[in-house]
């Protein structure tokens, strides 16, 4: 019973909540939320146990919906995406409490929305159905609109656009791939279908084509990456959104772009992925991201604009250790995935808590403040210190594992990879030393007000999740360790992954 | 073994993990509590050595060649990596933990007077617990990435505690620049295990070690790439050239600090790293070669720095520099027990020397303070025949002072001529060592110098301080001035630990490490000194020494000193040295502001706010938006244009249809 | 035998008619030209229908039909729009535009 | 009852008259509003009076086509004038019901604007018919008579308001470009009718492929006007011109049926035209596909430039019109049911939003910008609601029709190897998120300029059921498609060059089946 | 050359030159009065083609009550009047001149084209056809029978067009 129904309640959970949250008197809108929110998350916990690791994909359910195109309801998860579902369920009920002072107007669609987001996203990582994918990946595009157009800074609307036309673009394209796969596969087997077993099973060789097909699902996928040169809606979209749009953009949404390549770019291109020129071009660009992004990072006087290009130094990690292959970089690849959505997460609560207190977002406003406010330094040092990948916090299992895997592939590219962890101490220390060190300059500054237990109560989860995954991220590396090698068969079926070496 | 010490040794990390969390929570909530943090502080740091001395005590009994593994849980197991959370015991992490809880047990005791006065002193001890146990996290670990925790984590220990006194910009950037560069070091490190990975398929000691002779060619090119690398850590952990510049300003933490990280324990992380990796070094002469040569390059050149330095605390930075430098001068030589050994005997004599030099700034600050004057308490210009207020320290200090000078039969005597000797031996089969030997020699008497200068200027001649401060001139407390006696003694008595065998000794050190450096050593020729040729270059080293402090009171004349405030401006040599070969504005010129301009001004503001987003994103925007303006402006509104266009579409359409 | 000949005249006369509409800005006068076009291609249905078969002629027949109700529709919205504008140079009727 | 529908023989008068039955419902209801009218028309009771037994008559014509559709009517053979299939069945709904919620949307709007003619009504019965026989016509000729009476009904319906200027300029400038287009169309049927001695749409296939007439200069001349014409109908690009000023110009509701109906029924015209005539012949893909591709872009483009949201929503549908087109120019089955599906939900989404723009423009749609939408959702959720609905669909996101029909029309692209035809819609979808989203923006994420900027907005009952009617349906079949899907399926296949005949056209690519 | 083909170019000739000084005169009265000649030339060559019926019809229909219907307007406009020309200047008239050439040159082709000969009928079957059933039979039987339904629309567009006319033009709203 759990089993089948698991991954359809917390699709369909949240929605029902928004309903609940839009009917609701305005002042109880984040309450129930926080509530709803809190039930999806103990909905997914049972799934850490559920979960069979060698069982790969699992907790199936399959519902014709439109049969005579080959459309089916058909959700699943295996231990790429099971994290992914994780991820979010754990993120979201902290997204909403920490919105708690944050959002002021129109609460209800604020939580409403947010709720319909939490569907989304989960749809994205459990559909596989290619139509239900893409319906997903695009119905998730909508809220995260609003809220960024609706709740964000000064320049909302601008950055609202460009993050959906950028997505939107790419995600077009991919919807045309899809089409073309299916209708490929179709050609050869007889049937119409859009699922995903189905066309893993029956892709076999599709030639020039290939290449096209592959290109657009890239384009997608790169652009929610975000890879560079695709990555500019990034910042703009970070640096504007409300501090809940923040977390959740950084840390589930752009897991969608580099989950795509691991569930569908790769499995369904492999010649193409395995192709020289783009094996170069892409282990280029995930280098570029890392140490463009980082010294980019390094440069920005908005401490959200930072994290924002921090992102997508920690993204290209990821596509580097997903492009690399081996057990440890794809297994990497995925930690960095989790990791990132929680210290990235952490560091904009982190941000929105201190534009809270000052309305201002530049590094330059503040300074010395651990003196004012201990714990949220502390916090803050924390939190840095996993983003930088320091041993023993949970980024450094990540780079670790991506950058390990990645040498036995591309050494070269590696060690250019390895040097992003300088970079990545040459942006995010300065900023710390700037924002809670450095002379208490700023009369302003000098009366903050530490972290209130509700703060407290949306970022020690997080902090116990960095500390978790940094001593003891055996649970998780077991959970995903089959799927992992499975992903790398499918991409590499000759080569016994990385065991043989 | 049911419940010994040994099986107990995670208690050695585990109860300064411990006084970090509760002194952490102390700090955050309770950041009076004093006497709570006093207590946790300085007693998980004897707990810690209690521990670790018992385990050492059980180990010697066991008389292991092996090291004891001790697996705890399954850290990162991803396919063929099969990485634990492990730590291991053996000869070489005994005499570490001994030296990081024992010195360190002092420290902290040192620091409960120290700081005593401190707003920050609870979170002060939660980082020095903090520190301690990344430290023994780093010489128990049993495999690369668990040493790498120990090894990333005194860095950032370091970080906080340089930065100790954050709202002072030049401190919080002299921490960050110290983990900065640390990093680049770390990158070496990082590089190196994922060689080692590549190669052997595991990142445990054990069987790394155990395989590289099968798999690593000897002077092969990865095994070279592996220690060159290696070695890249160790130059940032241990601040060998190039990457040095961060220890100096290391010294803007609070003086314990200065003697606990940067001069007894954490710095000679490097130092241990090679002893450790002995195996891997052994199979690599160049490896070797790069170790000793800039062992001893760092040796002389910054013992030139320490020359003309006023600040005391910095001579004893460049002094630690170069230290450092015969350490790796002797671990490179292949003398990895000399170089463990002149680690222990350093961690002694500096500790007590930073600790002497804490005593005395405590002094001059709290004498400053009582009259509100702003002049610079670390500033040996400043001082001068403080011997008259602080005897105790003066002459702890002194007995420090010769024994880094390497004065028999102090324990740096024994300890520099074990590396002295052994790099002369080994240039007899290698010439090149002749150069390192002379380089070391010839650091020993700048060393001599540069220290009997201190001393001099700090002790001697006429007292520099105003005569205002002068009455508050005193002694530390006894809870500060004990472990600097305790100190004292063990660096006139740490010889002991090694006494060579040409002087009749038992060589205990060198014994006891033989089953970790045993293997590398067989891997080298054997070369052996006749002992006269022994005699002669002992005695030339400690003539050098001699000499140096001879020709520092000689030519010295601290009678002739001014306060720091009237000093003219060096010139010549002397500012060369004094602004330290302008090596850090040299780094500024060409990597730090470089890469800064390329970050914000071509990278940032050009290729991606100009080109990708303006040109390109938001170019295709404006792009569409500009034909979308042109195309409403042939809208005319006048049918008899529509009608041009419609029959253009009509040629057009029936010429298509046609062709 | 008369089929090329009528064909080519009535081409002409087509293009005459497109030509008329380009040249002109008189709304009636562009009608007109309209109407002449519309007649080209009557040409072209009797000259086909001579031999095709009655359909062409047949065709001529609706189009005319045609012609008439559009001159009924066309006259009377030129007559509104004289009414609105007092011109029916189509130069000065570009209210909608853009 | 119980009669067998499947083989009518139109020679017979009685079988004639079953399979003309909607049409001529339609026109006993046009005349019995003339009639009603002539003794009738001077106040607002007069006009709903009209209204109603317009709105009877549409729904009986309905009942008829559904009846005709539900017993499978067929005529076996080669039908002489007028085909009985599902193609024609569905698409007559599709007139009909846009004509009657036109019609509910111009109640209030007639009476608002002071516009008692009840003609109106009548001509609005016309123009359906006319579609009606467009989308029927299997004869050339019956084809022009429908499309002149649709066209001669819509030239007057976009000048019914005679005190507005902009209003007779758009009758006028329809008028005289519809004129000039008939002339290319009619030329093209006497090219064609010369070169296969025929204007039966089956019999020009069997002629096309039995003379060979693939190459014939005369007969591609004459399908090269063709395109011409019904180009100018569905206002492709280039002829495209008169539609952004006609559509602006014209009464809001007229202008919402001219978008969709008269659109949808030169795009039925076109596709049977193209479908059973022309199967055989490939000089027109290419032409189409210019076709689609310089309507898409064009469309969206110059979209882009409006401030004003009429004609912005003009320019959209020329945009619309061009995804159309690419299911024209795909050309199989999956062409046309990807076609038949795409309009229901276009005419859905459209006819929504010029009713709620109606509603808003209370003095003068034609003036209410953008802009002026600021903060609609504040003050009027369920409206901004509505019109959000509307925009994403047009945008095509899924959960909404208007994702469905473009999906469709992808996978008929795609199946075909028009991939590079897919990738430019696509790229032209992303472009007019440039403007449709901006009115969610103003709506949404804009504060409302003053307290009484939304006062005058008054949407009807009548207007409001046809909104909630539409968006329920767009959200309906953006969720639940599958019915309508297997109905455009059924009814697009149905719309097949007689099957003898194609021996040496291209193979027709394989057709999706469900698993 | 054939006398029918002597007068067809006569009469050919004249429309076209008619129909050029229809789309060339200032005047609109004048314009219409050559589009007048146009049709009463084509009514000529219809009869040449052997469609003496429809001859009649262009000059009862065309000739007589549609351009009476523009007439009339022409006049009720006032437009006969000397105004300021209409004619495009001389960039207008470049393009509509370029653009007419290269219409007449593609359609230069159908000089030539003929149906193909498999479908043409035998000469003369057209005459043969009124001679059997009479000029008004010929076209008469079809229009009943045949084409019975376009025939019925063409009312329902009379009609439309009435109503149309009537609701634009109505002096009262």
């Amino acid at each position: 019973m759990y089993a089948q129904s698991v991954l359809t309640a917390l699709i369909a959970w949240p929605a029902i909540a928004a309903v609940v949250v839009l009917a609701a008197p305005e002042r109880w809108a984040k309450h129930i939320a926080l509530a709803a929110s809190l039930l999806e998350f103990a909905i997914s916990v049972p799934l850490w146990w559920v979960f069979q690791p060698a069982g790969g994909m699992q907790l199936q359910l399959d519902v014709p919906w439109i049969p005579s195109w080959g459309i089916h309801y058909t959700v699943g998860v295996d231990g790429i995406s099971l994290f992914m579902v994780l991820l979010t369920t754990f993120l979201v009920p902290l997204s909403i409490l920490g919105s708690y002072n944050y959002i002021t107007t129109r609460e209800r669609a604020f939580y409403a929305l947010m709720l319909v987001l939490t569907s989304g996203m989960i749809g994205v990582f459990v559909s596989l159905d290619l139509f239900l994918f893409y319906v997903m990946w695009d119905v998730m595009l909508i809220p995260m609109y609003f809220i960024i157009g609706v709740w964000g800074g000064q320049n909302r609307l601008y950055a609202a656009l460009k993050f959906f036309v950028y997505t939107f673009f790419g995600s077009l394209l991919m919807l045309v791939a899809i089409l073309t796969l299916v209708y490929l596969v179709a050609q050869r087997t007889g049937v119409y279908s859009f699922s995903y077993v189905h066309l893993m099973s029956n892709i076999g060789a599709l030639g020039t084509v290939a290449f096209w097909l592959f290109g657009a699902f890239f384009l997608a996928f790169a652009i929610k990456v975000p890879m560079f040169p695709f990555h500019t809606w990034l910042p703009d979209a970070h640096v504007e959104a409300p501090t809940a749009g923040s977390v959740l953009l950084a840390a589930v949404l752009l897991k969608m772009g580099t989950y795509g390549f691991l569930r569908f770019a790769l499995p369904f291109f492999p010649q193409v992925a395995l192709h020289p020129a783009v094996q170069a071009a892409i282990v280029t660009l995930s280098l570029i991201g890392i140490v463009y992004g980082g010294l980019v990072a390094m440069a920005q006087p908005d401490f959200k604009k930072l994290i924002a290009y921090s992102s997508v130094a920690h993204l290209g990690f990821v596509m580097l250790g997903i492009w690399a292959l081996t057990l440890q970089s794809v297994q990497g690849a995925l930690m960095v995935m989790i990791n990132h959505g929680i210290s990235t997460g952490a560091l904009f609560f982190l941000v929105g808590m201190l534009y809270e207190r000052r309305h201002s977002r530049l590094i330059e406003a503040f300074g010395g403040i651990a003196k004012v406010v201990p714990l949220f330094a502390a916090v803050l040092t924390i939190v840095s210190l996993s983003s930088i990948g320091l041993p023993a916090t949970n980024g450094f299992v990540g780079e670790f594992l991506v950058l390990l895997g990645a040498f036995r592939t591309y050494p070269i590219a590696a060690g250019v990879a390895t040097t992003g962890v300088i970079v990545a101490a040459m942006y995010l220390l300065p900023a710390l030393q700037r924002v809670i060190y450095n002379p208490l300059d700023k009369p302003e500054n000098a009366q903050l007000a530490d972290l209130s237990p509700r703060e407290l109560a949306v970022l020690l989860p997080l902090v116990a999740c960095i500390v978790w995954i940094g001593v003891y991220p055996t649970p998780f590396l077991r959970r995903m360790e089959p799927s992992a090698q499975r992903f790398i068969e499918s991409v590499r079926p000759a080569a016994p992954a990385a065991a043989a070496r | 073994m049911p419940a010994s010490a040994l099986q107990l040794l995670w208690l050695v990390p585990a109860l300064p993990l411990v006084g970090f969390l509760l002194n952490g929570a102390l700090a955050l909530w309770r950041p009076t509590a004093k006497a709570a943090v006093s207590t946790i502080g300085v007693g998980v740091l004897v707990l810690a050595f209690a521990a670790a001395a018992a385990a050492v005590a059980e180990f010697a009994g066991l008389h292991q060649a092996a090291p004891l593994v001790f697996r705890y849980w399954a850290w990162m197991p991803a396919g063929d990596l099969r990485l634990d959370f492990a730590l291991q015991f053996d000869q070489l992490a005994a005499v570490m933990a001994l030296v990081v809880t024992g010195v360190g047990a002092l420290i902290h005791l040192f620091s409960v007077g120290y700081m005593h006065a401190d707003a920050g002193y609870a979170r002060y001890f939660a980082y020095l617990n903090l520190f301690v146990f990344f430290m023994l996290m780093l010489v128990l670990g049993a495999s690369f990435p668990v040493m790498f925790v120990g090894w990333e984590g005194v860095g950032l220990c370091s970080y906080l505690l340089i930065g100790f006194w954050f709202n002072e910009q030049i401190n919080a950037d002299a921490g960050k620049k110290a983990f900065i560069v640390n990093r680049i070091g770390d990158f070496g490190f990082l590089i190196a295990m994922f060689l080692i990975f590549r190669a052997t398929g595991s990142l445990d000691f054990g069987p790394v070690f155990g395989r590289a002779q099968a798999v690593f060619p000897p002077a092969g090119t990865t095994i070279t790439a592996v220690t060159l690398f290696l070695f890249l850590g160790c130059t940032g952990k241990s601040a060998q050239i190039p990457l040095y510049t961060w220890l100096p300003d290391a010294m803007q933490g609070p003086t314990p600090v200065s003697a606990l990280i940067h001069a007894a324990t954490m710095v000679t992380a490097g130092v241990y790293l090679v002893a450790r990796c002995n195996v891997l070094f052994a199979l690599s002469p160049l490896g070797s070669a790069a170790v000793a040569g800039v062992g001893a390059l760092t040796a002389l050149f910054a013992a030139t720095i320490a020359l003309k330095q006023w600040d005391i605390k910095r001579v004893l930075a460049y002094s630690t520099i170069s230290q450092l430098g015969y350490m790796f001068l002797g671990v490179g030589t292949g003398a990895y027990a000399a170089g463990i050994f002149h680690l222990v005997t350093h961690a002694f004599f500096k500790a007590l020397l930073f600790l002497g030099s804490g005593s005395v700034i405590h002094a001059m600050h709290r004498a400053y303070h009582a009259t509100h004057s702003h002049d610079d308490a670390q500033d040996m210009r400043n001082m001068g025949g403080l011997r008259r207020y602080l005897p105790w320290t003066a002459t702890l200090m002194w007995i420090a002072t010769l024994a880094i000078a390497g004065i028999p039969p102090l324990s740096g005597f024994f300890s520099k001529d074990a590396i002295l000797g052994a790099a002369f031996a080994l240039a007899t089969a290698e010439p090149i060592w002749y150069v390192y030997w002379g380089m070391g020699v010839a650091a020993a008497l700048l060393t001599a110098f540069y220290m009997t200068r201190l001393m001099l200027y700090t002790f001697h001649g006429a007292t520099r301080t105003g005569e205002q401060e002068r009455p508050h001139l005193h002694e530390a407390p006894w809870v500060m001035t004990g472990p600097l006696v305790v100190l004292g003694l063990l660096s006139l008595i740490g010889g002991l630990l090694d006494l060579p065998e040409l002087m009749g000794g038992g060589a205990f050190l060198q014994h006891w490490l033989e089953p970790v450096t045993g293997l590398a050593a067989r891997m080298r020729p054997a070369v052996e000194l006749s002992p006269v040729v022994e005699w002669a270059v002992l005695s030339s080293a400690v003539g050098v020494a001699a000499l140096g402090i001879v020709g520092a009171v000689r030519l010295l004349q601290p009678e002739a000193l001014l306060p720091a405030r009237l000093a003219p401006p060096e010139t010549g040599l002397g500012r060369l040295l004094w602004k330290k070969w302008y090596v850090d504005e040299l780094y500024d010129t060409i990597i730090v502001r470089p890469i800064q301009w390329l970050a914000r001004e071509v990278l940032w503001k050009t290729i991606d706010a100009r080109i990708v987003d303006g040109l390109i994103v938001n170019g295709s925007a404006t792009a569409s938006r500009a034909l979308g303006w042109l195309g409403s402006r042939l809208q005319t509104g006048e049918v008899g244009f529509y009608v041009v266009l419609f029959v253009v579409g009509v040629l057009l359409v029936v010429g298509g249809a046609v062709r | 035998m008369l089929l090329g000949p009528a064909l080519f005249v009535s081409a002409a006369l087509f293009t005459l008619g497109v030509f008329g509409v380009l040249l002109r800005r008189n709304a009636i006068v562009i009608f007109m030209c309209v109407e002449l076009m519309l007649n080209a291609v009557n040409l072209t249905f009797v000259a086909l229908a001579q031999r095709l078969g009655v359909a062409g002629q047949l065709f001529v027949f609706f189009v005319m039909a045609v012609a008439a109700a559009e001159a009924a529709v066309g006259l009377a919205i030129i007559l509104a729009i004289y009414r609105h504008r007092g011109t029916v140079n189509l130069q000065n009727i570009n209210l909608l535009k853009g | 009852m119980n009669v067998d529908l499947s083989t009518l023989d139109l020679s017979r008068p009685g079988d004639l008259l079953i399979a003309l039955a909607p049409e001529l419902v339609l026109t006993t209801t046009a005349l019995l509003v003339l009639i009603v009218v002539a003794w009738r028309h001077r106040t607002p009771q007069d006009l709903r009076l009209a209204g109603w037994v317009t709105l009877a008559g549409l729904g009986a014509a309905g009942l008829a086509a559904w009846f005709l559709w539900w017993q499978a009517a067929h005529a076996p053979g080669i039908a002489a004038m007028i085909a009985v299939d599902d193609f024609r069945f569905v698409a007559d709904w599709l007139f009909l019901g846009t004509a009657g919620l036109t019609v509910l949307v111009s109640f209030e709007y007639l009476e608002r604007e002071a516009l008692l003619v009840p003609e109106y009504f009548a001509l609005l019965l016309f123009a359906t018919l006319g579609m009606m026989l467009m989308a029927g016509a299997q004869d050339l000729m019956v084809l022009f008579l429908g499309l002149e009476l649709m066209s001669v009904a819509v030239y007057v319906l976009a000048g019914i308001n005679r005190r507005s200027a902009a209003a007779a300029e758009a009758a006028l400038k329809y008028f005289l470009l519809g004129a000039f287009a008939s002339g290319f169309l009619l030329y093209g049927i006497a090219l064609v009718y010369g070169a296969t001695a025929t204007t039966n749409l089956t019999l020009i296939g069997v002629q096309v492929a039995t003379l060979g007439l693939q190459h014939n200069t005369m007969l591609l001349i004459g399908l090269g006007l063709l395109l011409v014409g019904f180009g100018f109908k569905v206002a492709a690009v280039p002829f495209h011109m008169w539609a952004p000023d006609v559509y602006d110009g014209s009464p809001t509701p007229v202008t919402g049926y001219m978008a969709t109906a008269v659109k949808a029924a030169a795009f039925a015209a076109l596709f049977r035209v193209l479908g059973e005539a022309f199967d055989a012949v490939p000089a027109w893909h290419a032409v189409v596909w210019w076709l689609a591709v310089a309507t898409m872009v064009v469309g969206n483009l110059i979209a882009l430039a409006q401030r004003t949201l009429k004609r912005m929503l003009a320019y959209s549908s020329i945009a619309h019109a061009g995804y159309l087109l690419v299911a024209v120019a795909v050309g199989t089955a999956v062409g046309s049911a990807a076609f038949l599906f795409y309009l229901v939900a276009y005419t859905l989404m459209t006819l929504a939003a010029f009713a709620l723009l109606a509603a808003k423009g209370t003095d003068g749609e034609r003036d209410v910008s953008i802009d002026d939408l600021a903060g609609l959702a504040q003050r009027r959720p369920w409206l901004a609601f509505a019109l959000a609905v509307c925009m994403l669909s047009l945008l095509g996101i899924p959960g909404t029709a208007g994702f469905i029909g473009k999906w469709y029309i992808l996978v008929a692209a795609t199946a075909t190897g028009q991939g590079l035809l897919a990738a430019v819609l696509v790229l032209a979808s992303v472009i007019s998120a440039g403007y449709y989203l901006p009115v969610i923006m103003a709506m949404y994420m804009q504060p409302e300029p003053s307290e009484q900027a939304h006062a005058g907005m008054r949407l009807g009952r009548l207007g409001a059921a046809v909104v909630a009617a539409s968006v329920a349906g767009l959200l309906f079949f953006g969720v639940r498609p599958n019915r309508l899907l297997d109905i455009a399926r059924t009814s697009g296949a149905s719309v097949r060059a007689a099957p003898a005949v194609s021996s040496d056209a291209p193979p027709a690519p394989r057709e999706p089946t469900g698993r | 050359m054939s006398w029918t083909l002597i007068i067809f170019w006569a009469f050919a000739g004249l429309a076209l030159v008619s129909a050029l000084c229809c789309i060339t005169r200032r005047n609109a009265v004048a314009s219409a009065l050559w589009l007048v000649v146009t049709l009463f030339s084509l009514a000529a060559l219809f009869v040449l083609l052997d469609a003496q019926f429809i001859a009649v019809l262009q000059v009862l229909v065309y000739a007589g009550a549609i351009m009476v219907l523009f007439l009339f307007v022409i006049m009720l406009l006032n437009l006969g009047r000397q105004g300021p020309t209409d004619v495009k200047g001389p960039l207008g008239l470049g393009i509509a001149a370029l653009l007419g050439g290269v219409l007449l040159f593609q359609l230069w082709i159908l000089r030539h084209a003929a149906p193909p000969e498999a479908i043409q009928l035998p000469p003369g079957s057209m005459a043969r056809l009124q001679q059997e059933q009479g000029l008004v039979g010929a076209i008469a039987r079809p229009l009943f029978d045949t084409y019975l339904i376009p025939f019925e629309i063409t009312s329902l567009l009379l009609l439309a067009a009435l109503v149309g006319a009537v609701v634009l033009a109505k002096r009262k709203l």
